[in-house]
């Protein structure tokens, strides 16, 4: 059986697909950081970050950190040639105006019709949004990637989401560990799923209906 | 080292910076998970034990590094943020009532602070919209037939920000993604304090590359550096 | 004269840009008084004979130079600017009724231009409330007790600036105060051709120094300068 | 009799008192432009212009402009050491927000409690606004440069201004070629005047009440 980080690296490879030359991309936390290994070195991606740098490159090596070369999360980040700096302002006006071309994101919950619930569990974690509502609701294409289920076996795909809304219909694609689904015109699609599970599995796992592809493929691990 | 003159006045010492600062009082800081933010006024601000500050900026930093120390010391009454998740002691005191805090996007945050610098009243934005989270004790409008949230500027009494480098004018540049909220914090200040790495003689800044004209800046006091871990070196 | 590398597909010629331009389309320009307009492309679209344009920016140039060319020639059926005072053939065509002016004041202008270009629905400001010039079709609005103008966020179709240097990616920085409009404009068209005086390769720009990210900017032509006489030089 | 420049000169002069060192000022064109060769070169004054420059300095000689480098009317200029380069947007958000110490504008009309009116003559000239509310508005201190009467010798200072307005209550100081006013919580008060004419002679070419300070000055002309 694969193992974890195998699993988080099969569903990185994939959302790396949806990516190509000469776009435009953020990416959160968690699974989306591992996007950019599994692009090929020709494809130029210009990879945007809230607080102001777009064109960011690989981790620095150890002992490489610039304490003012961060990305959002405050991490030490490198930047690419044709990188530029600028303020938060701007950056989220690159956003807002619709110029991210592919964000990816973690997520708890998505709804059928594309709801995105990520940044509130009530009564637990009240962190405040950032820049997950901006990015959910302005970027070209919008891309889930997070666990199927959640550690209790819960399916985190649903009819409607029951944790707060991060914004609505913003998702295009959901990509599990289980399975690769497109949201189209409010309609959740089956397009893909891992060799290591089956249709009738996923409709266990999710907790609304969705229709299958019928150009539905394999992924096999 | 070169004698700087200060034909404009504007350099000053962190004593006298400090002198600024009072209790109640409304403090915006610039700074991104604390990269950006000026560590000495932080530590000085800290050290008078100035209490039941408004602060408002991006987020909360992290609990020992920029404005986390404040906060995590509970020297804020209310926070205007964008996210306070990496500073837990921030979490728990929201949850215990001895902190308020207030939640904007973070791209409407920072539009809100650059309309405060710009002298504007509000600026309407679609993005929060469709979440009541955001939309609560708003004004809405309709603009050609689409809806708007009203989101009105912010403004503080003063603002702190880290710069690279000042000259005497308080003209100021910054460093890589130092400069984040930095330009936007130092033009909404009604009184606005720059901590620098480095002063520079007038004339010493390329007129091309001055991000922040020094019209906006009122202090500039020279850094001692970062006096915090960053939580990569942590690990 | 190095060879550029083109890996974003943006560098591109005159005529390839002059493909995006039709009767009835909705320009924005990039200059003050003509300084820092993009004379190629404004050349162009005049030699291209392209008619009914409403045209966005800071003022109407003066009669030949800038902008000014293509309004004088009657070109344009509608102007958005602040002023067309130094091009009097603007004024003439005005009173002859063949040419709508609408005037913003000009901080309003260029926030309403900004506003577009970052994605927002309008901006409130105070700036003109006392004049029936400014109000008049707008919607009003009160904020903690203050009244506001709402000034929408503008956009265009093409958006044609002028800079400096640029990169394959479309990154530009300006030449002293041949900036002016030209940042905002580059953001607020949905498709922005960037004419500029030299083109970099990949890496030659430092990112601090970059003004105008190439997010903003689809296609790259290079000039041929400037083809006007300035009103300084005439006399 | 002093020369139409020579009176200009004056005004300019007189205009030059009002500012001090470290203060960001914005000038008109016209007899405001004049106001810099009035000033000690001691004095550090930030020329401020809307195109986006602040630290003007002097025009450049001939031969030497710089058709990138103009002010806000579209003459070459040059810069002093702390000088900067900024957008329009951001040369306009340092007027709105109030940090523009003193700016010196031209008028066609004033009136006795500030209202200022420069900037359309119905049916003549209607040239649109240009920065000139902004300023008005939004500037600090507000001094206007003008004639004491037009080409006709009409008043120009007035009860209520005739034509439409560029802004209201804004006008501090009015500097005519007869007389120095301040106007003081909506009050116009006769300050200083030139020893070429005399407060009855300024009273009949004023065309409106106004008080005279306890503290009147001639200034020699």
């Amino acid at each position: 059986m694969a193992s974890e980080l195998d699993i988080r690296n099969l569903m990185a490879k994939r959302a790396a697909r949806e990516i190509v030359g000469g776009m435009v991309v953020n990416l959160g936390i968690g699974i989306p950081s591992l996007v950019p290994n599994h692009l090929p070195e020709t494809t130029k991606v210009m990879f945007h970050a809230e607080n102001g740098i777009l064109g960011m490159g690989p981790s620095p090596g150890s002992g490489l950190e610039d304490g003012n070369l961060c990305n959002a999360g405050g991490y030490p980040v490198t930047i690419v040639p044709g990188a530029s700096y600028c303020d938060s302002v701007t950056a989220f006006g690159m956003i807002r105006r619709g110029r991210i071309d592919v964000s990816i994101l973690g997520s708890l919950q998505v709804s059928r019709q594309g709801d995105l619930a990520n940044w509130i569990i009530p009564g637990k974690k009240v962190p405040g949004m950032g820049g997950a509502m901006d990015l959910a609701s302005k970027a070209k294409k919008l891309i889930v990637l997070m666990s199927h289920t959640d550690k209790k076996g819960n399916p985190k795909i649903l009819e409607q989401c029951t944790l707060p809304l991060t914004a609505t219909r913003c998702v295009d694609m959901i990509i599990t560990d289980k399975a690769v689904f497109e949201i189209k015109n409010c309609e959740l699609v089956l397009m893909e799923y891992f060799s290591t599970t089956s249709v009738s599995r996923i409709t266990a796992q999710t907790a609304c209906r969705f229709s299958v592809s019928e150009d539905l493929k394999v992924i096999e691990v | 080292m070169i004698e700087i003159e200060n034909p404009f006045g504007k350099i000053a010492t962190l004593e006298q910076a400090l002198a600024f600062f009072k209790e109640e009082m409304t403090v915006m800081f610039g700074g991104f998970g604390g990269v950006g933010s000026p560590p000495n006024l932080i530590e000085g601000i800290l050290a008078k034990e100035i209490k039941n500050l408004t602060l408002i900026g991006n987020d909360t930093g992290f609990p020992n590094i920029g404005i986390g120390k404040l906060v995590s010391q509970g020297r804020a009454k209310k926070v205007i943020a964008s996210h306070i998740g990496s500073n837990p002691i921030a979490g728990k005191l929201m949850n215990q009532g001895v902190l308020e805090v207030e939640f904007s996007p973070q791209g409407t945050l920072v539009e809100r602070i650059r309309a405060g610098g710009m002298g504007l009243g509000a600026i309407l934005t679609d993005v929060g919209l469709d979440n009541t989270s955001v939309t609560k004790g708003k004004q809405q409008m309709e603009l050609n037939g689409r809806s708007y949230l009203v989101e009105t500027a912010l403004t503080a009494e003063v603002s702190i920000v880290y710069a690279e480098k000042a000259d005497p004018y308080g003209n100021l540049v910054y460093d890589k993604s130092a400069r984040n909220t930095n330009p936007l914090v130092a033009m909404a200040g009604d009184f606005t304090i720059a901590e620098v790495k480095e002063i520079v003689p007038l004339g010493g800044l390329d007129p091309e590359e001055i991000v922040t004209p020094g019209i906006f800046v009122d202090m500039v006091i020279l850094s001692n550096g970062v006096n915090w871990k960053w939580v990569w070196e942590e690990n």
